[in-house]
């Protein structure tokens, strides 16, 4: 089956920054991403959980963006841009897409 | 006097007590117990309905107060003022920096909103009532103390700047919408919107604030317990004299108002209660640099408790006894 | 006539409609206020627990009539001619093509368990009461709908072909299943049954009920603001004029079963109302093409609160007025 | 006699069994009927709440009685014990190897909290009381089997050890902690905890009963389609005739301790049941290589099932036989 | 540590589909599959989010599926059957796996 | 933007054995993870779902890991340590990664 190179662009991120990082993403012309909840975690800033959290302050989302790999860097530049004073992480892999008119 | 320390011993051994402390054991001993996320929301949107609607029907059944606008009026000068006041103290008691103080400090200029339910169930335990419109009050001092914070920080730290949208965000939070929608709503249908919403949020209420209680003193015990090393002697002498301060601007408010001593109690401990719910998220997206461990586990892990055991019946004894009821 | 309109006006004011405007009014100004998923699934899954319980301790309690029988058959048949119309209309009134206007025309066949469930409470309200069996009738319209739009597709479309495991899955689909069920224990355990589970059923039903047209609200909000360049002119008028239409093939066949003033309106709201929940789920696996913005809007967005404010109360205007009541 | 038969036959029609069995046959079926995880275990954290919350305050009420800590004493002897012989008998009528034998041997050594609370309501159906610390006696009972299961791998297989922490992780189970501090809770605040939150946990707790028993069936349907191999006509039978024979040893205890005839049948019953939440959970920890799909297919699809129809209004025939009431 | 390659592929796919794709996947011979939630996206179709939602007709879930290399047409021709006329995304990343025989 | 080599570990490992599992990687000297929620999956031990599942014998997590490529062996050593007896699923992925300094 025919596949196209792409890069996969995965965000973890607070979750109360996710629509700030959605609309800089599409601002950059992003034209899609996917959404995933994230049930804990643990870096520097210590471990959390989301059981039982009420307030949305404690929480992070992962964003998954598939592009075309020419937009890779308007995407970074767009993302880190809100991330950067944050806590969080942005990691790229090289993947295969089937229906590379879609990205 | 007496009625009010035996009012005070039946408070600590009342359900809801019992349960946060079961829930902070069950934290502290490692238990794996725990409430799903969605559920613990979902007891948040019933509580704040709750609230609000009984409040906007008790305003509709007992007509507006000629001091309803000053109330509110005073709620917004104190959320904007006490932080201020806290951030000072923060400065002097501890060594927080300027953002991690200024962010705490917000919190302590709005409000816990369990808090105020709990302080209704012992005002109500001691027979005396309140102003239906406290509740707006409550939902009024929610937000300014953001600003103060980010003022705080324009002054004193690196300038934060307020991010665009961000004011919307905090004055649309989703808390806020729902207690002052319900309290309209409430306020709109009266005697009879209550009629058809009272078996739902009047008779189990009291049940679902102890498995909410329960959810929080897990969460507040987890909290403690990742977070000890923030907690230092300064910080945490600061999360239990701010409350008394808080609840002293709140007597003179409400003397000044002619509150009832019901409504004088409620008014001490909104100002003396800290935001753990709209703050802490506000100040993720506005003062990222600051340390939320600092912050939640003050709010959550030593001011609610302290008002909730010692604070509320403190709180309802001076009040008591200045308005001599 | 004159207690009609007051009743109409007093509909507009209740609970159940206000939280529903706020949660649109929550959603255009942007809030963030939400209901978890996990919420809003369970406070379906108890409104139709509750509903399908009640329809069969009632039918349990008045025995069965001897148009249950026809009135199920009415059902089914409105439920498969109803999409024919619509599909017509929609071809005349707009510009969506065939797939789309199937897809929408399914909608309007099958129904909607909470507008349904709004009537009953304003026919309470009127107080007229109801045959207990027209539950039955709801369950026995949510999927005929289905087939008549891909029939439709078949005939005046790229034939779509009714993919194999598809009818299983409509007819076993969760709301029917728990909608049946429910009915059917409660049928069968009676009046000891309902004793049992009442004070869970009956008593809160109109709280949850609040919170469930919160979260509609909230729903169609989002969605309405999302979708909002679908809505053409003509799309618009065909939500909001369906629905008499469709009224009015109720309010016949109610007539002709010789139900009573209550029943002849839930009859007419049942085939005045979209479904927002099974149909647009069977729509994804058996129409992918068409356009999910188109039907949800319509149906969520349009249809459902015209049918809350303006139509149920205009059916009850009209049944009495038909049936002498 | 007969009005044990008539209690037998009313007990099968139910809502909380023909809700089981709406679950069962919507899995049978392949309906996509489902209840979103957090409200089950939010509806789960509800009833052990409420069990809980009910046993202390009828303790509070009741008063201690002298058998209190006899029963505690004979519910973790029998806990310990009921593993050996259901893993003989495993051995002797299944081909199960010793890791799944001694896994599954656990679950009937625990106890099934809504099996209890199912006992409870049909013992209060025959106009019988009970103990109130029968609560605090299933709780007692829950962990103790997973030693002996553990115990017997050692004896009779591979090692298996026990893993570091593995013992607190039983013992602070969530249910476990959950389910006495509520006792504990219940009893400190007694009546007037009670009056709180009656409204909650009292008037509404059949409703969540038959909802939780309605995914109780789904989930346990699914199994059953999912397993069926595993349930060999021998693994099948086991899960039928252990529960009378942990039955009568509960018989013989409750006979010794003295308990009313309601507290007999609770015993019987509790020793007659198997574990499905804390059990299960604890045997993948600590016997990761025994198939998950025996032990739960048998707990939840073959023994629940058989003890909610046929064992209680057995055990409660056999118990009023014994104890002439 | 002894680690064999292998293919990771996420289909992110319409909620209501899931069983058809997961049907589909077993009978082209995948021996495992793991199935993670969606929040909420955007796309060519618009945006959507999982809150408050009550209808399946809105909603994700993303599959995921690793299997040997030798196996990735097989099943992504299975995978395109299903996707074909629905929205949703495939990708394929290389990766390495413990346990090789697993899969 | 400037990226820099990285691992992506993702571990999908039993829910009761998380804690264990994140203990052990804390101990291996991993500064951070994230743990995803799953619904549902198949393998040789059979399909399950999370759906109205109260315990927690059912239900699995992934666990996922960014971290330098000289600390993978470690990483490894201390998950197959854990994951060893259990079902369970863990892949390894190249990827890139903004801000280096955090892993
Ligand atoms: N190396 C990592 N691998 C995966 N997730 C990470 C990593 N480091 C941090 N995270 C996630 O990012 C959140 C914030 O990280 P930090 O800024 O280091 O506190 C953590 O709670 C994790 O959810
Ligand atoms: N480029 C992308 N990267 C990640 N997820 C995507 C992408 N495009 C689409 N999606 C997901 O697939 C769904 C449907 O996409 P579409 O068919 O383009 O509307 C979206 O809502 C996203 O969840
Ligand atoms: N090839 C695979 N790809 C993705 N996930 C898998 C795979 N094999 C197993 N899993 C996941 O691991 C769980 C246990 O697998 P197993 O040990 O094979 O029963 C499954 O339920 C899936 O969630
Ligand atoms: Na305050
Ligand atoms: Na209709
Ligand atoms: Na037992």
């Amino acid at each position: 089956m025919q596949t196209h190179e792409a890069k996969r662009v995965e965000i973890t991120i607070e979750a109360v920054m996710e629509t700030r990082l959605t609309n800089a993403l599409v601002k950059a012309g992003v034209t899609g991403f996917t959404v995933l909840p994230v049930l804990g975690g643990s870096g520097r800033s210590g471990q959390w959980s989301r059981e039982g959290q009420v307030s949305r302050a404690r929480g992070m989302v992962c964003v998954v963006c598939i592009i075309r790999p020419e937009r890779l860097d308007a995407l970074l530049d767009a993302a880190f841009a809100v991330v950067e004073r944050h806590i969080g992480v942005v990691s790229v892999t090289d993947c295969e897409v089937l229906r590379a008119e879609r990205f | 006097m007496d009625g009010i320390l035996a009012l005070a011993a039946s408070n600590l051994l009342s359900p809801i007590i019992l349960f946060f402390a079961l829930g902070l054991l069950a934290a502290f001993a490692r238990s794996d117990l725990s409430i799903p996320e969605a559920i613990a929301k979902g007891m948040s949107i019933y509580l704040l309905f709750a609230i609000g609607f009984k409040g906007g029907a008790s305003v509709a059944d007992h007509g507006i107060d000629a001091t309803l606008i000053l109330s509110l009026v005073a709620g917004l000068i104190l959320s904007f003022a006490i932080p201020m006041i806290a951030f000072g103290l923060l400065r002097v008691m501890t060594r927080l920096d300027v953002t991690d103080a200024a962010a705490v400090a917000a919190h302590y200029g709005s409000i816990s909103i369990v808090t105020f339910v709990a302080a209704t169930s012992v005002i109500g335990s001691a027979g005396l009532s309140s102003e239906g419109y406290m509740v707006a009050v409550a939902a009024v001092m929610e937000a300014p103390a953001i600003l103060s914070a980010l003022w705080l920080i324009a002054r004193y730290g690196k300038s934060a700047g307020m991010e665009e949208g961000l004011m919307r965000e905090i004055l649309l939070n989703g808390s806020i919408v729902l207690l002052v929608g319900s309290f309209l709503i409430g306020w709109i249908t009266g005697a009879e919107g209550m009629a058809m919403v009272a078996p739902f949020i009047v008779a189990p209420f009291q049940g679902v604030l102890c498995l909410f209680l329960l959810d929080m003193g897990l969460v507040a015990g987890r909290g403690l317990r990742e977070a000890r090393s923030v907690l230092t002697p300064g910080v945490f002498l600061f999360g239990v004299i701010m409350p008394p301060i808080g609840a002293v601007l709140g007597l003179g408010a409400g003397l000044l108002l002619g509150l009832s001593t019901g409504g004088v109690v409620l008014f001490m401990t909104l100002c003396a209660s800290a935001s753990y719910i709209a703050v802490p998220a506000a100040m993720r997206v506005a003062l990222p640099e600051a340390n939320p461990s600092v912050y939640l586990t003050l709010s959550l892990g030593v001011t609610f408790p302290f008002n909730l055991t010692v604070g509320i019946p403190l709180y309802l004894a001076v009040a008591s006894l200045v308005t001599g009821a």
